[in-house]
């Protein structure tokens, strides 16, 4: 039951800041309702037995790419913002249409059957550790990835200088 | 113990306050921050199939996204530097030089 | 912990082009002319196309395949690759703006779509995706002073990122239906759970996604505006590699993990194709702009070589190869001939071409009539070889379709023909020639040419 | 055989030779031409004896279309029939070439009229010398092109320019269904031989065709059909229309093709094929009175005319009304006598009126003309007895063979008293105009101004000798055909009688002798009456006119036949053309829809360009609904 | 046969054009002697075609076969019988004569020009001589490009409506015809080889999905009522050359195509569809000569003319009996030449006055006396007088089409009376009426046709009366092709339908 309990304030209060995110006029606002969003997804993946996740979640997420996002926005300077109209003149269609996306999936995850079970059971991670196991993984089958994942990095990296260098 | 379901409702949930985000907000910025909404919808449903199905495949996989979506809003916010640089807009529907 | 060293043989195509294109990141800072850089490029293609042959197998844990399926691809890569190098030089020089970066982008793009084409499970292929996508969304955006090239690249990364999420979306879905990412693996999976909602979703969002790339209706509408304020040899490059790249994994996902449902999919790529050609040829016809001209024609294109996806037969997949590998020579053939232009932006500045430029206008002639498909070009050939392989597999009313969208797309083709051959200039065409873009268009003119003349140098 | 070849052979050499240096014959023209028709006459001639000595030759030349089982050669029937034809064409010919040389001196198109001249004479003599449908209709349209070109000689005039192009197509009309005759002949007998059809036609008899649901006796619809190429080319009602505007040709053009030869040719193909038109009774009927009811119908109208050739132009197909009527009845050897007769004094009325229009610098009005016979004796007195024997004054050519026509009409049934007394009044009409010509033009006093009668002169030698020959013919001609009841032996119906057969005479010799007599009377009345109307009371015409306005100019306009076929034919065929095919049909339908597509496409493409706004969002939002309809649509269907 | 003599032909003409575009623009003469002299070169390779063809074989010759491409069993196939040969010979008589009377009207792109001619030359030969559907396909559409540019590039003031017009109605056709090919493809057994085609035998619903699929491809080439519109434009537009090209072979292609594969590969289909083709070529005839005798521009009535004549081609053609087929074959090659001599004749006339409105002409005979005299000729032939070569045709084609329905016969035959009324009218306008008032209207002094012009048209006056005077010649080609033709057609079953119905009713 007390798990329930959790997973409902935390749905309830994750919908919401979702909604106050996209909804808020001023993108400051909406990024530490972000931000706590993130806190939240990390508490989530706790719950999930993901530390290792959790902990990424927080620091890359709510500590690396929110910072760089109020970064950019004090950058921009964008004292107008204030005024300007949040939404998009056909508004409702897109609500329309995000809704009707949203109980088509909805309606569709009912009918999930999960896949077998594999072996990474709670008690060999937990034996394990959560980072271990999830860095073993990266290092020996899912090596070819996690190389791309530098060069997707790498290309950032450079993409980034490239395009927001001054002239 | 919290039903699979509940969790994949969540993710869809948020995952559809994203998609209306990216869909109705005019200000580039906070389009992005929904992808990045989507994002973590995924992410959710990923760690708990993974809890789930005790496999760490869906583990990986979010560590990987939670990477990309780093490189994303590198690129993505410094395109917006560049344009802002330009033209000092960021809503969509002011970026309309070419239609048709 | 023993950390194996994976055997690098069938990657090693990927493995010198990640290598170039960070040496030529290196290089960049060492050189002031970037003309050494393109060669450095075109020397690494020219490596990779030597390794080619050899990297054949699985390797790296069953997370990457290089078969001849990947093989094809990864040699329409190259043309695209080496092309796009040879018909950039000068369009940046022209442009005065340093792009170093550029080079070393179009290899990381082009890695990305190696590992998209060779990709054996879901999580490659999603970092290659957005290996690619990345390096494209930069380089759309490259002449960061020219709003429309920041607008293109804005555009393209925000609907790009929307699109991947979809796509992840669906792998999380399947992924908690199957236990597994493996693309080969799924299929075991795939009669159990074949006829849930949640599956199809799965499958819609994926195939969305990739509909996104190879830019199809309703997921092709960032193709014009991109197409358009991208610099002209990144519009080039990316109205056939990524889309390239899209067909390829469209190809590898739906005919190895979702084989089993192929009716389903059948049906919505039917669907996506004519809604493709119809849109694309329709919005080809009312354009004044010929690299948005020439967007909305790629979109048909790809509503053409989705047909020999829907075949669903090996000959099609085949001729989907083919296809690409045919439209990549005209396509950007007549990209070249744009670049080659000083003021080439608008169908009306080909007015007269042919009197003041006639080689380039003969050469825009022989693009044009292949892309309508009309023989002796290889245009025709590639779309012979699709309707072969869909009246083989029935389809042969969708065949009727094609053909007739593909008479209304000779209009716009034609009009370009139109203004070359029976417009007066109205005042001197300028153009910049350069070795290496005359170089470019020979090589695309000979082989769109001589594919049509003689297609058995491309059909097995 | 060659010296038969020879015969057509020689005119189109010397066509041949005239068109091709035309630059270097110029005034010459007629070096080359003169011998080669008088070459054509001599063998002609001759050929006449080798008949007269019994030898028939039918034999090919070459096999000119051969396809599947149709063929259709080139080769020569020369039998009684041809031989009369032969010795026709070529003599009349000959004069009309001599005429020329003097007639058409002045002109600028010497060489050209000449190589004309000759180009009809070597297409009448291929159709004359046919020994088959296919050849026949090769000469049968050859000459129609003389006809075409030589009417429309002057072509700066548009007058005969326009005359010219209504000749060809008028025939045009008679042709298609003499063309689709020919086609029935061949696909019922399969062959276009003469020897083959008349030898097959007997079978046919009471077999029927059936098209489009209507059963057609098969003998009366090839007979009729062929009969259209002969309403056309003989200038029979309603196709009769062409031949008085035809007048618009040189003189001796009129002489030669529209009076002497081509227009006979009609009259010659019923002859030909009259074992195929007498075992219709249908078809005769419908010959016999077309026939009368042309000879009728174009004497009333040649009353009131005041043009003279046009008068002689509607006599002509009076007369060819007799011809064809006495066809009709199955009087083809009379036919041919009258064709035969015809020929010498309509050349001469011709040739006659061209030598007065010569002397009066071209003008055609009668009324312009009067006492002619004091500037130009010779002229007059060919011309009076061309007239006479028109008219069928006794002893004279035509009286003959009109006389023939008349009796043996006469002698065919209760139909044939119909047509007689129709005949005989035709006669009286003939009569009455023939010498209203003459008294109007030759007698009295000159009316035109006095610069015309300065000019006023006789014919040269080269115009008025052919004239003489011409009046010996006029007069002598008929001496072939003298009847048995006049104590003669009718040597040229015994003549033709292996081809043509003779009617069966029911008749006693007295009844022929009062029907000739009527039709003498009839005749002398018209003559009366001519000189009581124009010499006696010539203001009796006049008082006439005015008392029966509405017949007077009901005739004046020839039964304003051109008129209505303007309007029920010619004007709504251009309204169709240019308005409901070109316009609407071509224009607005076809077009529209070939056009229509295209802009309605590119509309299309404009609306569907808004929907690519610019706006990114906009862009997404075609994602999602696309998403959203592809998943809803596949799970409805997976559902089901 | 040692020498590849058919490929010879295709391809020296299309690499003639290559090395035409190699030349230096400035040098004219030279472009245009070199143009020439290939013409004339290769119409002299193809005499062997007329000297040493088996006249008395009804199957192919002078054929060639190499492997083109293994994957899709495609073959390089070349050959001719009796209904191509003379079509072949057509195409390179007529380009010299194209050449010949672009001489000096064409002074804008002149190597250009030639080359578009040459190529064109070359993909027309190749049509006719294909015997594999593939290569067929390709030479088919190949010579849409060159044909495109010529009418849109040196065309009349509406040339580029008219190119594109030309281009997309017979692509659409067309490509049509391409996804029939690839249907007969797979019920050959993957083969493309026509002449496996011509003896194989397919389901009757089958054959008649691909005859309306191949019929849509050459009832626009040929064209057929409805869907001709394309033609008086493209004719009307097209410069001399052009316009010959068009009228003296390219539309030929359309009939061709019934010839070749309507009939002997569908012949149930051909047969029962025989009744429709023949009302709709009936259509044609009467259609297109009505509306001749509305048109004001000369060379808008002389392409609604070919509209006409190429319905009495299509009516000989599927009246399938010896005199039909043999007269529409015959017939083919008459209008190429008379109305390419046409086209050729208002070429000549409209260097001099640059006027196609026929209200400004009138009286031309004075002025130019020899020109008359030819046009006079071809005129003739286009009515068909007995004695030229249109008559031959036309009176094989009636017998042919009569002998199976009286009335679409005799309707046909009316088709006669129209074409004399238009042609006559038409020469009338140009010709006669005042020359002086000719001569004031284009200027003091239009030349009559010089010797160049006279050579150029005397080789059509030639055929004109051979053709009419001694067809024979011509028609022994055809005759064991045809007859194989026709036994192919008998042998197939007839098929009951509605059409028959219809036939019961017209016959």
């Amino acid at each position: 039951m007390t798990p329930k309990i959790f997973f409902t304030y935390f749905a309830i209060s994750m919908t919401f800041m979702s909604v106050m995110v996209i909804t808020r006029r001023n993108p400051v606002h909406s990024v530490l309702w972000m931000i706590g969003l993130f806190f939240h997804i990390a508490a989530v993946y706790l719950f999930l037995n993901a530390e290792f996740l959790a902990a990424v979640q927080i620091i890359l997420y709510a500590g690396a790419i929110m910072v760089l996002f109020l970064f950019v926005i004090m950058m921009l300077n964008l004292r107008e913002e204030i005024v300007a109209p949040r939404f998009i003149g056909e508004w409702p269609i897109g609500v329309a249409l995000g809704i009707a996306i949203i109980t088509m999936i909805i309606h569709s995850v009912f009918t999930i059957q999960p896949g077998p079970a594999g072996e990474y059971t709670i008690e060999t991670i937990q034996k394990m550790t959560h980072a271990k196991a999830i860095g073993s993984l990266l290092y020996t089958k899912y090596v070819f990835p996690f190389e791309i994942a530098s060069l997707v990095l790498l290309v950032a990296v450079v993409g980034a200088i490239v395009l927001a260098k001054k002239r | 113990m919290v039903p699979l379901s509940w969790y994949i409702c969540l993710s869809a949930v948020i995952f559809g306050i994203g998609v209306i985000g990216f869909l109705v907000r005019r200000n580039v910025l906070i389009m992005l921050m929904s992808v990045e909404l989507m994002l973590n919808s995924v992410n959710i449903s990923l760690i708990a199939f993974s809890h789930y199905l005790q496999d760490l495949k869906g583990q990986v996989l979010v560590f990987f996204v939670i990477t990309v979506a780093a490189a994303e809003a590198a690129i993505g916010l410094a395109i917006l530097v560049a344009l802002v640089r330009n033209k000092s807009v960021l809503h969509t529907d002011e970026i309309t030089e070419m239609k048709g | 912990m023993n950390i194996p060293f994976p055997d690098l043989t069938p990657a090693m195509p990927e493995v010198i082009i990640t290598a170039a294109a960070v040496l030529l990141l290196m290089l960049e800072l060492l050189f002031k002319n970037k003309a050494v850089l393109a060669l450095a490029g075109v020397i690494t293609a020219g490596a990779v196309l030597y390794f080619l042959p050899a990297s054949m197998g699985e390797t790296f844990d069953g997370m990457f395949i290089s078969d001849r399926y990947s093989l094809y691809f990864k040699l329409i890569f190259m043309v695209n690759l080496v092309l796009t190098i040879l018909i950039s030089i000068k369009y940046f020089q022209k442009q005065d703006e340093e792009t170093g970066e550029h080079y070393s982008l179009l290899l990381f793009a082009t890695a990305g779509m190696m590992i998209m084409a060779s990709a054996k499970d879901l999580i490659v292929l999603y970092l290659g995706l957005e290996l690619m996508a990345l390096s494209t969304y930069v380089m759309a955006g490259i002449r960061r002073q020219n709003i429309k090239s920041n607008e293109a690249a804005l555009k393209y990364f925000l609907l790009g990122a929307f699109s991947s999420a979809l796509l992840l979306y669906g792998i999380s879905l399947l992924y908690g239906m199957t236990t597994t990412t493996d693309i080969y693996a799924i299929a075991e999976h795939i009669n159990e759970i074949g006829s849930t909602h949640a599956f199809t979703a799965a499958l819609v969002l994926i195939i969305s996604a990739f509909a996104f790339k190879i830019a199809a209706v309703p997921f092709h509408m960032w193709a014009p505006d991109v197409y358009e304020g991208a610099p002209s040899p990144v519009t080039a490059f990316m109205s056939v590699g990524p889309k390239a790249a899209g067909f390829a994994v469209l190809g590898r996902v739906l005919f190895v993990a979702f084989s089993e449902v192929q009716a389903d999919w059948t049906a919505i790529l039917i669907a996506i194709s004519i809604a493709t050609m119809a849109a694309g040829n329709i919005l080809a016809l009312v354009q004044t702009n010929i690299k948005r001209m020439l967007a909305y024609s790629s979109v048909a294109h790809a509503g053409y070589a989705l047909i020999g996806i829907i075949a669903g037969t090996e000959q099609g997949l085949n001729a989907m190869m083919a296809y690409m590998m045919i439209y990549a020579f005209m396509n950007i053939g007549a990209f070249a001939i744009v670049i080659l232009m000083d003021r080439g932006k608008d169908v009306s500045d080909y007015e007269g071409l042919s009197k003041e430029r006639p080689v380039a206008a003969l050469l825009m002639l022989i693009f044009m009539f292949s892309l309508t498909g009309i023989p002796p070009t290889a245009g025709f050939i590639g779309k012979f070889n699709i309707f072969l392989a869909a009246v083989e597999a029935g389809y042969t009313w969708l065949v009727v379709v094609a053909v007739i969208f593909s008479a209304m797309s000779a209009y716009y083709y034609l009009r370009i023909v139109r203004n070359m051959y029976m417009r007066e200039a109205r005042d001197r065409i300028l153009i910049t020639r350069s070795l290496t873009l005359d170089f470019a268009l020979l090589i695309t003119a000979v082989m769109t040419v001589l594919i049509g003349v003689l297609p058995s140098i491309l059909v097995r | 055989m060659l010296n038969y070849a020879l015969i057509p052979l020689l005119p189109l050499l010397a066509f041949a030779v005239n068109i091709l240096f035309r630059n270097v014959m110029g005034r010459r023209a007629h070096l080359v031409a003169l011998p080669a028709v008088i070459g054509s006459f001599i063998l002609s001639l001759s050929a006449l004896a080798d008949v007269q000595g019994g030898t028939i030759i039918n034999q090919d030349l070459y096999s000119w279309i051969v396809s599947g089982s149709f063929r259709a050669s080139v080769g020569f029937l020369i039998d009684q029939l041809t031989a009369v034809m032969l010795i026709v064409v070529t003599s009349i010919s000959m004069l009309v070439h001599f005429y020329s040389v003097g007639y058409m001196h002045d002109d600028e198109g010497y060489a050209r009229f000449f190589s004309y001249l000759s180009l009809f004479t070597f297409s009448m003599l291929m159709l004359v010398m046919s020994n088959n449908l296919l050849q026949l209709y090769f000469g049968w349209e050859a000459v129609g092109l003389c006809s075409y070109l030589l009417i429309g000689f002057w072509y700066e005039k548009k007058s005969a320019a326009d005359a010219g192009k209504k000749a060809f197509i008028v025939n045009r009309f008679g042709d298609f269904g003499f063309a689709l005759g020919i086609l029935l002949i061949f696909v019922s007998l399969g062959t276009v031989h003469y020897a083959d059809i008349f030898s097959g036609v007997g079978s046919l008899q009471g077999s029927a065709i059936n098209i489009a649901g209507f059963n057609f006796d098969l003998i009366t619809l090839i007979a009729l059909l062929l009969f259209c190429g002969a309403v056309g080319k003989s200038a029979q009602m309603p196709l009769h229309v062409w031949l008085p505007d035809a007048m618009e040709g040189p003189t001796p053009v009129s002489a030669l093709i529209h009076a002497a030869t081509m227009v006979t040719a009609g009259v010659f193909m019923i002859a030909r094929f009259n074992p195929v038109f007498t075992l219709s009774d249908t078809a005769m009927a419908v010959v016999a009175i077309v026939g009368a009811s042309t000879s009728l119908f174009a004497a009333t109208i040649a009353l009131v005319q005041n043009d003279i050739k046009r008068i002689i132009a509607y006599s002509t197909v009076s007369q060819l009304g007799y011809m064809v009527l006495a066809c009709g009845v199955g009087a083809f050897g009379a036919g041919i006598f009258h064709l035969f007769t015809h020929a010498y004094f309509k050349a001469l009325l011709f040739l006659g009126a061209g030598s007065v229009m010569h002397a009066m610098a071209g003008n055609v009005d009668i009324q312009k003309m009067g006492g002619l016979k004091k500037y130009m004796p010779a002229t007059y007195w060919t011309f009076l007895i061309a007239s006479l024997s028109i008219a069928g004054v006794p002893g004279l050519a035509g009286f003959f063979s009109k006389d023939e026509i008349l009796w043996l009409t006469y002698n065919s049934g209760a139909l044939g008293k119909v047509l007689w007394a129709s005949g005989t009044l035709v006669a009286a009409l003939t009569a009455f105009y023939s010498f209203r010509i003459i008294f109007v033009a030759f007698h009295g006093e000159f009316r035109g101004t006095s610069e015309d009668e300065h000019h006023l002169h006789e014919s040269p030698k080269v115009m008025t000798i052919p004239l003489i020959l011409l009046a010996v013919g006029a007069v002598a001609a008929g001496w072939f055909g003298i009847p048995e009841a006049f104590g003669g032996s009718n040597l040229f119906a015994r003549f033709l009688a292996p081809v043509v057969g003779h009617p069966e005479i029911t008749g006693s010799h007295l009844e022929e002798m009062i029907v000739v007599a009527l039709s003498i009377i009839a005749a002398l009345c018209g003559i009366g009456l001519a000189y009581f109307f124009y010499v006696a009371r010539p203001c009796v015409p006049v008082i006439l006119a005015g008392l029966f306005r509405r017949a007077h100019s009901l005739l004046w306009n020839k039964y304003y036949i051109d008129e209505i076929y303007d309007a029920i034919l010619i004007k709504p065929f251009k309204w169709i053309a240019s308005y409901l095919l070109a316009r609407v049909s071509d224009g607005k339908i076809i077009e529209g829809l070939v056009n229509g597509v295209p802009s309605l496409i590119r509309t299309f493409g404009d609306r569907l360009r808004n929907l690519q706004s610019g706006n990114l969002q906009h862009y997404a939002f075609g994602m999602v609904a696309g998403l959203f309809v592809i998943l809803t649509v596949i799970f409805i269907a997976v559902s089901r | 046969m040692s020498y590849p003599l058919l490929s010879t032909l295709i391809f020296l003409p299309i690499f003639g054009a290559i090395a035409l575009l190699m030349i230096s623009r400035s040098n004219t003469a030279l472009i245009k002697w070199t143009a020439l002299l290939l013409s004339i070169l290769i119409f002299g390779l193809s005499v062997p075609l007329f000297t040493d063809f088996d006249k008395t074989s009804g199957s192919m010759q002078f054929v060639e076969k190499h492997s083109w491409i293994p994957a899709w069993n495609i073959n390089y196939t070349l050959g001719v019988d009796g209904i191509s040969v003379l079509f072949v010979l057509l195409s390179t008589l007529l380009t010299i004569l194209c050449v010949m009377v672009s001489w000096n009207s064409i002074n804008d792109k002149v190597k250009e020009f030639y080359a578009a001619v040459l190529f064109t030359e070359g993909a027309m030969i190749g049509v006719f001589c294909s015997l594999d559907l593939f290569l067929f396909y390709i030479f088919w559409e190949a010579m849409l490009i060159p044909m495109f540019i010529l009418i849109g590039v040196w065309g009349g003031p509406r040339r580029v409506y008219a190119a594109i017009k030309f281009f997309i109605y017979t692509l659409i056709g067309s490509l049509l015809m391409l996804v029939g090919i690839i249907v007969l493809y797979y019920n050959t057994d993957k083969s493309f080889d026509i002449i496996t085609m011509m003896s194989a035998n397919y389901p009757y619903g089958l054959q008649l999905l691909l005859f309306w699929a191949f019929f849509a491809a050459f009832a626009v080439k040929v064209p057929m009522f409805p869907v001709h519109t394309w033609l008086p434009d493209a004719h009307t537009e097209a410069p001399t050359a052009g316009s010959v090209i068009l009228a003296g072979v390219l539309i030929k292609m359309g009939a061709y195509g019934f010839l070749r594969f309507s009939l002997p590969i569908f012949p149930e289909a051909a047969k029962a569809m025989s009744p429709a083709m023949m009302v709709l070529s009936v259509i044609a005839i009467i259609y297109g000569g009505i509306i001749c005798l509305a048109q004001t521009d000369l060379k808008r009535l002389i392409a609604y003319s070919s509209v006409s004549h190429m319905g009495f081609v299509t009516l000989g053609i599927f009246a399938l009996n010896t005199q039909g087929l043999q007269g529409g074959i015959l017939q083919m090659i008459n209008h190429g030449i008379v109305t390419g001599a046409l086209f050729l004749c208002i070429g000549m006339i409209y260097d001099r006055t640059h006027s196609r409105e026929i209200a400004h002409y009138g009286g031309a005979a004075t002025a130019m006396p020899v020109y008359a005299g030819m046009f006079m000729i071809f005129t003739l032939a286009s009515i068909g007088l007995p004695g030229t070569n249109g008559f031959v045709g036309e009176i094989l084609i009636l017998i042919g089409g009569f002998t199976v329905s009286k009335i679409l016969g005799a309707l046909a035959a009316t088709g006669v009376i129209i074409g004399a009324a238009y042609m006559l009218w038409l020469y009338q306008r140009i010709f006669f009426e005042s020359g002086k008032d000719f001569q004031s209207r284009f200027g003091a002094e239009v030349p009559d046709i010089n010797t160049r012009e006279i050579f150029t048209l005397v080789p059509l006056v030639l055929l004109v009366l051979w053709i009419g005077v001694y067809p024979s010649t011509f028609i022994d080609f055809m005759v064991p092709t045809v007859q194989k033709l026709l036994q192919r057609v008998n042998e197939a079953g007839m098929q009951p339908g509605v059409i028959q119905q219809i036939t019961e009713v017209i016959k």
